[in-house]
């Protein structure tokens, strides 16, 4: 072990007002992140200021409050383009979060461009918003799923690619960072083998964006869903970053205002990429929002972002292995892996032990982090998971260690 | 509140030794209850014959309140009529507060009566866990009504 | 002209700081509240208290923070029921607004039980978020899109049903008060049309729960789609009410966490209504803020807010009928209508218009306000439209009166 | 800024009094313009002899700035050349303001030379209206590159 780390972050805890309140009679450690992110006074401050001083509705009005409304919302897109490196602001559609943003391309790409006989490639390892739309998209069409397995060390398995891909692979989702096991996606390698067949590949970014660097330009992939809520951000939005070329072959999946070009009574044309992909009014102030959880993050730099995990992550390793009986399910290797911890502990069911440690102050998630296909393939019904995020400190890793020695008291583990 | 008092050892040991595990394969009635929000599964397979209880059996997996809770409740309602088993299952929702002052129940003894049951007194203090020791009651409520 | 009336609701205008803003040197005339109204404190206290205190991810947390959030998630989806009066709380789905809660009964109903030969009946003064999902889901199912007409007051003819209703009709989607014309719907006609052939009733009540009492369960309709935006809530929700028995044959348009009972590699099934029409995580703090702007709506009264809405409209069609050459599209009766007051001035364009008003810092809406095919119909590409809510008061009126008098002037219209 | 300089006499008169409306049957360029967030329409038809505009024709709708706009384009680019049309469209972006600082126009007068299209300088001062004004000339661009 290799002692408590400093943390170079733990100034900006006073900007998170939740991170000062109490728990259970014990002061909160959040340790929930991957779940959803507390969010720094900057953004609700972005957000109220906007509705107290710029509140209209976007695009359409020729007055100055919707002026100022439409540019601080392109504003915005152009903020979260420029975080992950998108060639252009027209490359970002805003969605309702990670989810939404995956369904749309299931069904404005997969409903038209999939058939009897094409495959979807999965991963074992992934988020039910990364598999439901395609289960459903693939009863639609008749497309069939096929899924990659997973490495003993919880990497999806890229070798198994040579026995399932071929011509008729149409796309390939998979997570950029698992929100279970930690692991980072092959990326490079499934971008490779998608363009060698021709398949689009979709990236559920929802705990890549907000935990590393992330230049969409370099990645070579073709979409790329994440949400703000994740990052800081508000929740009721999120983007969908998709290559120009591949949003050109995007129908949009809602029809409404804003979206169109031309309505007529029985047909209507649509208007330009991205807004022919939000239909109805924008969350506008959310767009504000993620603007400026864009703003936070990159004044910290997603570099010391992803350091900074990496080390609370190594410590709480460290102090996890102290703990008897106590099984985490993730990658080893630092360079491999985010930020969130998974693990069961002896034969204490995950939600006792969320009650134990929330009586604490603590707060895990417990249950299937809505990935039972994985939960099944690991053999268990449920996991405790610990994440973390810029504001985590070592003390919290600490007190969840001692917090799970006690259950083992309370359960007379011997 | 103490958490030891949620985790009695009592509790702890239906947890690890469930008792009437298993399936029936000539059930009179059956129910599969889960808690959506934590994944929590009871699934009964029971016999009743002339309005009585005869057999119960338990399977399923989750949090130790609620595979305690189900290995408790197969422990009592075995041999009960199904007048008998409403009224325990009453004393139980008034323990766990779930029918605010049921005035046929003593408030001050409502767990008096319910035998290991009583032990789950504890989760009263813990709302969350509440519909996890419920859920068997729950699950037993729509076997008690519908064919195997 | 009766002269001005007394504005009972004034008071309440410091509750929303916007309305002391200055627009172009002038107090700011917000008259654009069919586009998005303002917000007042209590709905950005509530949401920013949320954040500050509650912030937790809904339904799967095992800890305090994450029940709290649960409950005030559920809470207000508690409120919103109430205040259309819902026969229980699980009517109301949460949406990201009117026009995605449209497109989920396209998607999620019309997709799975029209076919080719069935009709869908509009009516010609929808919004585009009430026409553009019908015409996508004719072309999925081949099912034909049918027109009821306009009388020559401006309001849906319902005699015209003769000769349209019949057992081929599945579906009648139709606004409840119109955000162009302001005319009310014939929602009890219409929902008794539907039931006399078996088609579901689908009412677009953007402008209509906002601006007057709504009884679900005395309208005999089978949804209702409205959003918060408009009714001094935030961007970025919306609620779909339907009725028990529509919702369990309503189809999930959206895959994804939350929503299911049970993932499997190849197949899913849903968990209860509302929940499995919730994909991913909902808009919890819009929620919370939705919550908020129910609760400001009722300590006023809905039946205060629709005659607060009358007398400002009486007096604005009095005040505007002063005006050489304005020419006024909607019912003149105010039981007929609502506050959406759009007009023409001689052949000054209503951009032209906009900008004219907008340098006395008064916010009126130019264009066809998502309304194509109606403006087609008017025989005017665009209109001007003025637009009130529970803060406008006269005054505003007169501002607006004197302004399109110097419009005149500087266009020289004789 | 006042209003009365948005709104000049000539202008209004371009309004209400388009020149060059219609359409060619044998143009040899085309293009529709939209500006999708007002909805202002220009469609152009015209007519390119030896690298000479020789005829044009505007059909559309929309606000007195976008129809204004077009209607004073027709008049000056009929009887240029290509190259003069693009140095005029030059100057009418500099005095928009659409190209910040373009070194070969004399910021102090950049309006000379357009002769009625000057009197768009009051555009300027109203962001929002800007677009109006450029959307003929960007449609112009589009007609004078494809086939009709
Ligand atoms: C009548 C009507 N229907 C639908 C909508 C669409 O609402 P939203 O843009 O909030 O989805 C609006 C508002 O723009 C409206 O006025
Ligand atoms: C890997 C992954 N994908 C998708 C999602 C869904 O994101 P959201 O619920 O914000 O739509 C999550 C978060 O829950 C996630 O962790």
């Amino acid at each position: 072990m290799e002692g408590r780390p400093i943390s170079g972050l733990a100034r900006l805890r006073d900007d998170f007002p939740i991170l000062s309140t109490e728990m259970n009679g014990h002061p909160l450690a959040y340790l929930d992140s991957a779940a959803t992110t507390q969010k720094p006074v900057q953004v609700l401050d972005a957000m109220d200021a906007y509705y107290r001083t710029t509140n209209a509705n976007v695009h359409r009005g020729a007055y100055l409050l919707a002026t100022r409304a439409t540019e601080a919302y392109e504003g915005a897109r152009a903020k979260v383009a420029g975080f992950v490196n998108a060639a252009s602001p027209q490359e970002i559609v805003f969605t309702r979060g990670t989810t939404t943003g995956i369904n749309s391309i299931a069904f404005g790409w997969g409903l038209y461009h999939l058939r009897e006989g094409d495959r979807i490639l999965l991963t074992m390892l992934e988020h039910h918003a990364n598999l439901v739309p395609w289960q459903l998209v693939a009863r639609h069409t008749g497309a069939e799923l096929v899924y990659l397995p997973l490495t003993s060390d919880y990497l999806i398995d890229t070798a198994a690619l040579e026995g399932l891909l071929d011509e008729r692979v149409k796309v390939i989702a998979f997570s950029g960072m698992s929100n279970v096991l930690g692991s980072i996606g092959p990326i490079e390698v499934l971008g490779e083998a998608a363009r060698s067949v021709g398949a689009i590949t979709v990236v559920d970014a929802a705990q890549m964006v907000p935990h590393m660097p992330v230049d969409v330009q370099a990645l070579g992939v073709d979409f790329l869903a994440f949400g703000a809520h994740k990052m800081l951000g508000p929740t009721g939005i999120g983007a969908l970053w998709g290559s120009m070329e591949r949003l050109e072959q995007l129908e949009p999946s809602e029809g409404g205002g804003e979206m169109i070009r031309d309505v007529g009574l029985y047909e209507s044309t649509w208007t330009d990429i991205p807004h022919r992909f939000e239909a109805g009014t924008p969350p506008i102030a959310e767009a504000i929002g993620f603007g400026a959880a864009v703003d936070y993050l990159e004044a910290i730099g997603m570099e010391v972002v992803r350091s900074h995990e990496e080390s609370i992550t190594r410590y709480a390793l460290e102090r996890l292995a102290e703990v008897p009986d106590l099984r985490v399910y993730g990658p080893d290797h630092l360079s491999q892996r985010g930020g969130a911890v998974s693990f069961t502990l002896a034969d204490i069911h995950p939600h006792d032990l969320a009650t134990i440690l929330d009586q604490q102050g603590i707060a895990v998630r417990a249950g299937h982090h809505c990935t039972r296909p994985l939960h099944r393939l690991l053999e268990v019904p449920a996991t405790a998971r610990a994440s973390f995020y810029v504001y985590s400190i070592p003390e919290e890793v600490d007190r969840l260690v001692a917090a799970l020695h006690e259950a083992r008291r309370i359960f007379g583990v011997a | 509140m103490s958490l030891d008092d949620l985790y009695r050892e009592v509790i702890l040991d239906h947890y690890r030794n469930p008792r009437h595990r298993g399936r029936l394969d000539h059930a009179t009635g059956h129910a599969e209850g889960q808690n959506p929000l934590c994944g929590d599964e009871v699934s009964l397979d029971l016999v009743v014959e002339d309005g009585r209880v005869t057999e119960v059996a338990v399977t399923g997996q989750g949090c130790s309140i609620s595979q305690a809770s189900a290995s408790m409740m197969a422990d009592i309602v075995i041999g009960k009529t199904i007048e008998e088993i409403a009224e325990i299952s009453r004393r139980f929702r008034a323990m766990m507060d779930l029918d605010e002052g049921d005035p046929g129940i003593d408030a001050s003894r409502p767990g008096e009566a319910l035998g290991d049951l009583e032990a789950l007194q504890g989760v009263r203090r813990f709302p969350v866990r509440i519909k996890c020791a419920n859920l068997p009651w729950a699950t037993l409520q729509e076997a008690l009504q519908g064919p195997a």
